[in-house]
C-alpha cells in the first residue's frame, strides 16, 4: 500500500532529516489491511534506524507525539486501530515548546 | 498627548479608523477590543509581536509576564527590545514599547513569572490568555489555570525552522492536556537554547496568535479552536489540521476534573513534566 | 557599543547564536545574511514587521524606501513607527528603530521614493528587493525594474481581512507582468484607506515576507517562487497555490522584452494603471 | 456537476459577501462537458446579481482576478477551455495592493 509519511517538529531527525517519505507498506501476512498499529511496527523495522524510544512507547507513539492521517487528528478515526487507505497521508508531529 | 482609547474620542476615531472600516470588525469589534483585557505569558520571540500588534490594534488592558531580563541574544528574534535595554527586565522594555506605540492603552507589568502559587489570580484578571512561553511546565499550567477560569488559550511554538499554533479550551475544543496527557519524556526535548530558531519563525507565529487573540476579545470570525496550524518555514508550507473535540476523560477540563482553581496551586507542574519553569534551567534535557 | 556585525567576533556571535545552531542556516547562512543587501519599498503596514524582522536578523545592508510621514493613523498597524515619530518621515522613523535593535548592520534612507527615474538606480545596490508598497504603479514599477536588474522580489499585499504573497522574477517563475500583464480597470480597485485593513494582517504577510527575504539573501530552503499564499484571517485560512511559470510572452521578462535598465525610466506607470504612485493620491478609485 | 466556488480579495461583495458557494451547473444543452468558460457566463447569470463588469470582460475574467482550479492556476490547465470535473474547487481571488 502506497503512504506518504510525513515527520515534523524534530522527529524527522531520526529519519536521516527527511521530512517526506514515499513508502510501499505491505499488508501483514494473511491480512489485507494495513492500520496504523501495523503501520507503526513497519516504520521501527524498515525506517526508523536508531533510537526507537525517542518515537514509540508501548506500541504506540511516545507522550508529545501527535498523529495526522490525511490532515485529521488520529483520535478522530480509531488511534492505532485506524485501516489506512492506498494514497494515504500520515503525519507524524513532536510538539515544539520554544518561543 | 493622547486622550484615553475608552471613549470614542476624535483620537480614537482617527487611530483606528482603518480597522473601523472593516467590515466585519468595524466599531463594534473595535470597542469591543478597547473594553477587553489580554494576558501574554512569556515576552520572548512569540510574546514581541504578540504584545506590538495587541497594543497597536487597542486592547484596553495587556498583562505582560515574563522574569527574564533581556540579552543580547535575545535581540535576532524579539524584536520588542532594544540594546538599549540589555540587563533590564524584559516586562519593562516591553511595557516600554507598547505605551510608546499607544500611550492610549493600559499595560501591566508582572514581572515575578506565572507559577502554580500565582497563576489563577493573575489569569482571573483577563479575558484572553495567550502561551508565548518556552517550555513544556508552563504549557501545562497554563492551560489548567485557563480550564480552572474558563478562559480561552492561543497557545503558540516555535523551534528551528517550524512552528504550531493552536486555540485552547474555546467552545467544545481541547485544552493542551486533552492533547497531551503525558509529558514528552524528557530525553526526546528540544530547546531554542540546544537546536537553535531562526528569528522570524517566532514571528510569524507570534502575529497569528495575536490575530487569534483579537479574534477571541473582540467575538468575530472563526478561531484556531480543535484546529492547528503547523508551519515549515524552510518549505514554506502552512498545513492547517483538525484535532479532537475536548475530552470527557481529561485530567483538567473533563467531565471529573482533577484540577480546579482552588486546588491548582498543589500541583508539582516541575516533578510532573521533570522540567523547570524556564527554559535556561538545569532540569532541561535536549534531544 | 557593539561591534561591526561582518566579522564573526564574539558580539556576532552571542548575538546570532540561536540562528547559528539552525541546521540547514547555521554560519553559513548567517555568513550570506551579513554580506548581503536587501531593499524594502514602502514602510508601511507590511514594511513594519519586514525591516524590523531582517534588521534583527542580522542583514548586512537595509535600504529603507518611503517618502510619507508617520501618521496617527497608520499606529494601528504600523508597528515599526511610535507616536513620537508622528509627523517625521517614514524612513528616518524606521531606520531608527532598525538600528536600536541592531547597531552592528547599515541602514539607508531612501526617503524621496521610488519612481521611473530613480528605480533602477536604487534597485542596482540590493541583492534581494521587497514590495511592501500600497498601489498598483508601484507594483508594477518594482516588478519590471527588479526585472531589468536580474533581482528576486518578496511581494506581499493586505487588505481587509486578507493578505497574499508571492516571490517574482526568481527562477523560471513569473514577474507581476506574467500574472497581471493588465492592469485592474480603476473602478474595480479597493485601497485601506477605503476599505480598511485590520491591523495585524499585514503584520502576518511582513513577517512571512522577512522569511522569503532571509530564504533568498541566504540561499536556503524552498520560496514563494511559482507560488501564492493567500491568507484570510476571518476563518483563518491560509491557501497555498501553484502559479504559472515565466510567460514567453510578458511585456517585462518574455522573450522580447519591451522594458530594460535603459529605457524603464521613460514609461508611464501612472498612466499605464491610470493611478498615482501614493495610496492618498486623487487618481485611485474605490470598489 | 457540483463544483466548489470561492471569491476572494473583495470579489465576495459581488456576491452577497459569501466567500463560499457549493452550486451544481449543468452542462450546456446538447453537451456533456462543463468548460470554465461556461462557468462563467453561468455564474453571470446565476449567481451575480450586480455589476457584472467587476467580475467578467470580453468573455473571460476581468484584469487583475486569478482563477485557480484546485489550488492551480488556470494558466496551467487552459484558462477558459480547462474543462471541470465532478467537486473541483474554483476559485476566484482578485489581487489585493493594500499595505
Ligand atoms: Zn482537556
Ligand atoms: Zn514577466
Amino acid at each position: 500500500m502506497k503512504l506518504t509519511l510525513e515527520f515534523g517538529g524534530g522527529l524527522e531527525l531520526l529519519f536521516g532529516s527527511v521530512k517526506i517519505h514515499e513508502v510501499a507498506v505491505p499488508p501483514p501476512e494473511g491480512e489485507t489491511k494495513v492500520t496504523v498499529k501495523h503501520l507503526l511496527l513497519w516504520i521501527r523495522d524498515n525506517l526508523l534506524k536508531e533510537r526507537p524510544e525517542m518515537f514509540l512507547k508501548d506500541k504506540s507513539v511516545r507522550p508529545g507525539v501527535l498523529v495526522l492521517i490525511n490532515d485529521c487528528d488520529w483520535e478522530l478515526c480509531g488511534t492505532t486501530e485506524a485501516v489506512l487507505e492506498e494514497k494515504d497521508t500520515v503525519v507524524f508531529i513532536s510538539t515544539l515548546h520554544g518561543g | 498627548v493622547f486622550s484615553s482609547g475608552h471613549s470614542m474620542g476624535a483620537d480614537f476615531i482617527r487611530r483606528y479608523s482603518r480597522q473601523l472600516l472593516v467590515p466585519s470588525f468595524g466599531v463594534s469589534g473595535q470597542k469591543k477590543l478597547s473594553e477587553s483585557a489580554i494576558l501574554i505569558v512569556g515576552m520572548g520571540g512569540l510574546g514581541s509581536p504578540i504584545s506590538s500588534y495587541l497594543a497597536a490594534s487597542g486592547v484596553g488592558r495587556l498583562g505582560l509576564v515574563d522574569s527574564d531580563v533581556v540579552e543580547l541574544s535575545n535581540l535576532h528574534r524579539q524584536i520588542i527590545h532594544t540594546e538599549a535595554f540589555i540587563g533590564q527586565p524584559k516586562v519593562s522594555s516591553a511595557a516600554s514599547a507598547c505605551l510608546a506605540l499607544n500611550s492610549s492603552i493600559l499595560v501591566k507589568e508582572h514581572g515575578r513569572g506565572l507559577n502554580a502559587a500565582n497563576a489563577v489570580e493573575i489569569i482571573s484578571q483577563y479575558d484572553v490568555v495567550v502561551d508565548a512561553t518556552d517550555n513544556i511546565p508552563s504549557r501545562y499550567l497554563i492551560s489548567d489555570a485557563c480550564v480552572a477560569t474558563a478562559k480561552p488559550l492561543v497557545s503558540g511554538a516555535a523551534l528551528g525552522l517550524e512552528g504550531q499554533l493552536s486555540v485552547y479550551n474555546h467552545k467544545s475544543g481541547p485544552c493542551y492536556r486533552c492533547l497531551f496527557p503525558v509529558p514528552p519524556p524528557p530525553g526526546t526535548r528540544q530547546r531554542c537554547s540546544d537546536n537553535g530558531v531562526l528569528g522570524v519563525v517566532p514571528g510569524i507565529i507570534g502575529t497569528l496568535q495575536a490575530l487569534e487573540a483579537i479574534k477571541l476579545a473582540s467575538g468575530f470570525g472563526e478561531t484556531l479552536s480543535s484546529r492547528m496550524l503547523l508551519l515549515d518555514a524552510f518549505s514554506t508550507r502552512i498545513h492547517m489540521v483538525k484535532l479532537r473535540g475536548r475530552s470527557p476523560n481529561c485530567f483538567a477540563c473533563g467531565d471529573a476534573p482533577q484540577i480546579s482553581a482552588a486546588n491548582l496551586h498543589e500541583f508539582d507542574y516541575e516533578r510532573f513534566t521533570e522540567s523547570t519553569l524556564s527554559e535556561e534551567g538545569p532540569k532541561a534535557q535536549e534531544l
